[in-house]
């Protein structure tokens, strides 16, 4: 069950030039989130500027000592106003919202597509994939703009079996895009799924490409958002359903983790 | 101290309390009684419901603007029928009142699904003629009089629960729109819905709304919702359900003073899910503090005078 | 980098650029002068001149809202000849456009000024059929179509200067309003004038305003006004000048894309006397990062097909 | 003439409950400003809430280390926001704004009587006073509504002949209105000038007492203000004129002060 939480930060790092990294103590969220799911963060201070709470991913949680963090990049000014807050600052919240990846034993050689902001819930996903099985073979592929934007590169690579990172500009890594080395590696292994997160045409190619080789995918969606938490209507996206030809689910509520073939790209 | 009644009777319906939650904003409640107690309520709008399941708009559906946001919904709902199978009996377990919602594109449309509700068990019908996110339907009587008192008389035919018609904001004179409302049947006014409205994406070079204009609501109109309030509390003897912008309980309170006599709060549950209660106990704190014993006493209380 | 032309030309009006001080908000220039240099600017459009001084409404004058102000100054004015002896030459030492803006009760007052101020040294005429805080007068020919259209053409007929009509968005439909101005000589629209708004005391149990009802302007209201701009420009042939809520530069780039060849800013010179410089810059950065050379270029270039 | 600038707060002290005093480096109004002006104060950090600057009085100013002095009381967001601000922080004023008292060597006993926030202008007005004429006589009448809003009451002893204080509920001074104490002392004293700025029924009553007393007296008066330099219109008082029967002038340009005599109080 969905909570409104006043919890308090424990820290906060600029881990890349205007992407910030906070860690908040929170029970609640640490006993209860899964991965994929996401906090609706208050950054107006009582002022309606901005009007709304902005949805971000929970990246990771410490069960024991009772924090999660998450990461956020600064875009306009919500996220300009929580990357203000401080250590000790009291953060209001939504947690925990949305559904979450499947995680299960029966995946033994995941590969996980992440690009920009959408690298973070995936974190969260490859770290309870190692809780529940030592033995878990994980690919990851990170896609950034550029060498300035690369950030938690150790945590994804402790948590992986293999790296893989491109940026756009071939300033770190691969140059080029991220699902290029998917493709490289995607004949050589034998992957029982593929979860990926990031912009949207990154995420259409992923779907593609899973679709093609016939191996499962889910995906984590982005969509603008105004309750978080189901009632408003206002976060569709389109996807293929039983009895209709197609249905508008709500990204908050019923996502934001949907099964990639039944996702019904449209623009 | 002593102690202050919130009960109010609206046009038949009796209210614990003059605070609704605002159709559309609220969902049917399941998601907010995750966060609240309904039963604190005095009553939940619906979602506007149509005779068939409807889709809505294409995403995305929502942009922020100053102190308001756009919305372009555009009445995705499950149909009437399901509302009744699903989400009557999962309301009926809290003690607040249901105001039922209710848009369609066709006078027919309106008559069958607030004939079928007639039959429900809800407190009263809300007739959503101001939807300014569906092309076709509701905008088009809501902006005229002709159009407003047709349907309300017709639909008043056979509506056996207290009507509310819901007013546009995007017309020239309310008040006239009002008055046809009340003189064809309605027993009670609410306003103001959505003002039209429409933000671009200036490196995108679109609209952000894949609908390209949506519904303006938020802090942002209160003024006008006031403005509106005041206006049409003057024109017409029915009560006026009063909305638009508030999130505090203060803003209720300038509703009441301009002549409200219920007050629904939309847009602020979103940021915050106890908007609803919070609103509450500030009116009752206010009532307190200045001495009065009931909200009655403080609707249109406005002076006026210089 | 090419250089960006920031000039256009407007129904005969030539702005060095299309950022123009909002009618009201600026005075006569005089103490903008102190903050920003007036050369800068495409043109100034004046306070709403009546043929005799006017004192305008009691105070308090001015509420603040979330995001944009209620304002109920009511054409407070030294009268048209005080313009003419004493602003006139102040403004004619600035290489800016001079925007008149006229207002009246009666359709005879607005001859009479429009006539006196066609012999003088100013560049256009911008009739303010709209302003809602004076209760007889311009408000009751801006909400309908035909008053628009007739004072429009009884204005035409002694207008020797390029006539600019402001319309109100206190209507059902304004490209109706717009298209009748059109019809009758009208060379150019401006929009929008403010919405009617109220803000009560809820301590003193009091509207804020001395007037009850003033004007909503600022960023709470964009989203209207670029809504109006953009349904406006896609009725009518003559160009579009847009405002309401214009307080970055970015604001005035969405007022373009809608399709309006010119813009006004208004309330965001009250907090900040250097608004439309800042606008002016930022246009112009814009339309060098985005490689184009002129503003013509972006007019009404919103993609809306999906 | 009237400039924006981007000033540095010096210091800021929490002088009662809910009462700030601020310091701010600011050479140009250091040297410029005149006893009654006021300088207008951006407080929404580029939110739109509160969308306008507030109007605050120039307290004091020390030409020497180039600084000025305001002090606010907290009422609403505008205040709030202000109190919010720190040393070293930049604050972001239009000064200096308005007309001032009519300071005159030909003033040799002088009353002054403040109320609540309206005290402020006053002190920089009797410093100028004593600047100027080392035998001036003056008497400070400053009223407050309780004993915790008594505030400045070393600065305004050491820069006047006499201080007389009055309370609402007699918490500190005298119990009641501020000019029942001047009335008193209006007797005995000659006084050539009387300045007054507070609340609105304080200052009829003073320019009432003043008139009885064929007494000039200057009234500073407070509207709501838009521009806060002549441009809106917005923030009128009713003033007698020659030609006129009154005249509609701009609290923020022809004022804030005012001769009593010229005011036409309304409500
Ligand atoms: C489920 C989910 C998880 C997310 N997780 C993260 C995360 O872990 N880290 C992170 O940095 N960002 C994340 N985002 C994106 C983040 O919510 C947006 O970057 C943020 O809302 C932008 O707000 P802003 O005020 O800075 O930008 P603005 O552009 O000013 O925002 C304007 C409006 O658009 C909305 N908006 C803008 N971009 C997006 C977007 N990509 N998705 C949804 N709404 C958007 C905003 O919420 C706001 O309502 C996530 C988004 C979703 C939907
Ligand atoms: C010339 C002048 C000098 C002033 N000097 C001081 C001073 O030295 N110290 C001090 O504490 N206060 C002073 N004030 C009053 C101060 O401007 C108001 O207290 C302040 O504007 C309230 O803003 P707020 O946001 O806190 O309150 P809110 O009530 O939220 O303000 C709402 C709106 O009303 C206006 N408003 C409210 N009260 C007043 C008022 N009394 N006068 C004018 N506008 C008002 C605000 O500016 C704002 O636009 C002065 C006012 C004027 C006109
Ligand atoms: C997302 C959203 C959906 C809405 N859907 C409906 C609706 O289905 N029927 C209706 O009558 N009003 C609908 N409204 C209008 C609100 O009920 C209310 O009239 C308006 O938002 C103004 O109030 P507010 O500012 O408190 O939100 C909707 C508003 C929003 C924001
Ligand atoms: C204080 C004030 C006075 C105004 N006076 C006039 C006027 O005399 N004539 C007129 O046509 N518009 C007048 N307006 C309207 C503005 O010119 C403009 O249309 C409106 O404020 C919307 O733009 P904005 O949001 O940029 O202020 C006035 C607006 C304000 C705030
Ligand atoms: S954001 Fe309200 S339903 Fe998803
Ligand atoms: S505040 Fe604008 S004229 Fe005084």
């Amino acid at each position: 069950m969905p909570k409104m939480l006043l919890e308090e930060i424990k820290s906060v790092e600029e881990i890349a030039k205007g992407i910030f990294k906070f860690s908040v103590f929170s029970d609640y969220v640490s006993k209860n989130a899964k991965p994929g799911q996401f906090v609706n963060i208050k950054c107006n201070d009582d002022s309606y500027v901005p009007l709304l709470r902005r949805p971000i991913s929970i990246m990771n949680v410490d069960r024991e000592k009772g924090t999660f963090d998450f990461v956020i990049q600064v875009k306009g000014i919500g996220t300009e106003n929580i990357s203000k807050m401080n250590a000790r600052d009291k953060i209001d919240i939504m947690a925990c919202l949305g559904n979450s990846f499947e995680i299960s034993e029966s995946y033994k050689n995941i590969a996980v597509v992440g690009g920009g902001i959408g690298i973070f819930p995936l974190l969260f996903l490859i770290n309870d994939f190692n809780e529940l099985n030592k033995n878990i073979k994980i690919d990851t592929f990170l896609g950034f703009r550029n060498k300035d934007l690369v950030v938690l590169e150790n945590e994804f690579k402790s948590a992986s079996g293999n790296l893989f990172i491109a940026t756009d500009d071939g300033s770190y890594g691969h140059k080029g895009l991220v699902t290029e080395l998917l493709i490289k590696e995607i004949g050589e292994s034998d992957y029982d799924i593929i979860y990926t997160c990031g912009p949207l045409p990154m995420i259409r190619k992923v779907a593609l490409i899973a679709a093609n080789n016939n191996i499962k995918c889910q995906v984590s969606l982005e969509q603008r958002m105004g309750c978080g938490i189901g009632a408003c209507l206002v976060c569709v996206c389109n996807i293929k359903s039983n009895d209709k030809a197609h249905e508008y689910k709500h990204v908050c509520k019923d996502g934001p983790v949907f099964w990639a073939d039944k996702i019904v790209f449209e623009d | 101290m002593k102690m202050v009644d919130l009960k109010v009777n609206i046009a038949g319906i009796d209210l614990k309390n003059p605070v609704i939650a605002a159709s559309g904003t609220f969902g049917f409640g399941r998601e907010y009684s995750e966060f609240i107690d309904l039963n604190r309520l005095g009553g939940i709008a619906t979602k506007g419901l149509t005779l068939n399941p409807r889709q809505g708009n294409k995403p995305p559906r929502i942009a922020e603007t100053p102190s308001g946001i756009l919305n372009s919904v555009g009445l995705q709902n499950p149909g009437v029928k399901a509302f009744i199978e699903d989400e009557i009996p999962f309301l009926k377990k809290f003690n607040t009142s249901i105001i039922a919602n209710v848009a369609g594109s066709t006078i027919e449309e309106y008559c069958e699904v607030v004939e079928m509700l007639s039959e429900q068990d809800v407190d009263a019908i809300e007739l959503n003629i101001s939807c300014p996110n569906v092309r076709e339907g509701c905008l088009a009587f809501g902006t005229n009089k002709e159009g407003t008192g047709f349907l309300t008389k017709e639909v008043r035919k056979l509506c056996k629960k207290p009507l509310i018609v819901k007013l546009s904001p995007n017309v020239t004179d309310i008040s006239e729109i009002a008055l046809s409302a009340e003189a064809n049947g309605a027993d009670a006014v609410s306003l103001i819905n959505t003002l039209v409205g429409m933000s671009i994406d200036i490196d995108e070079r679109r609209p952000i709304l894949a609908n390209i204009v949506g519904g303006l609501s938020g802090p942002a109109v209160k003024p006008v919702a006031v403005r509106m309030v005041y206006e049409v509390s003057q024109s017409v003897k029915i009560p006026v359900i009063g909305m638009g912008g508030i999130s505090k309980w203060d803003d209720a309170i300038e509703f009441f003073l301009a002549g409200a006599s219920a007050i629904m709060v939309g847009t602020a549950n979103m940021s915050n899910p106890r908007a609803t209660i919070e609103v509450i106990e500030g009116i009752e704190k206010y009532l307190e503090s200045n001495h009065f014993s009931s909200i009655g006493e403080i609707v249109g209380l406005l002076k006026t005078e210089q």
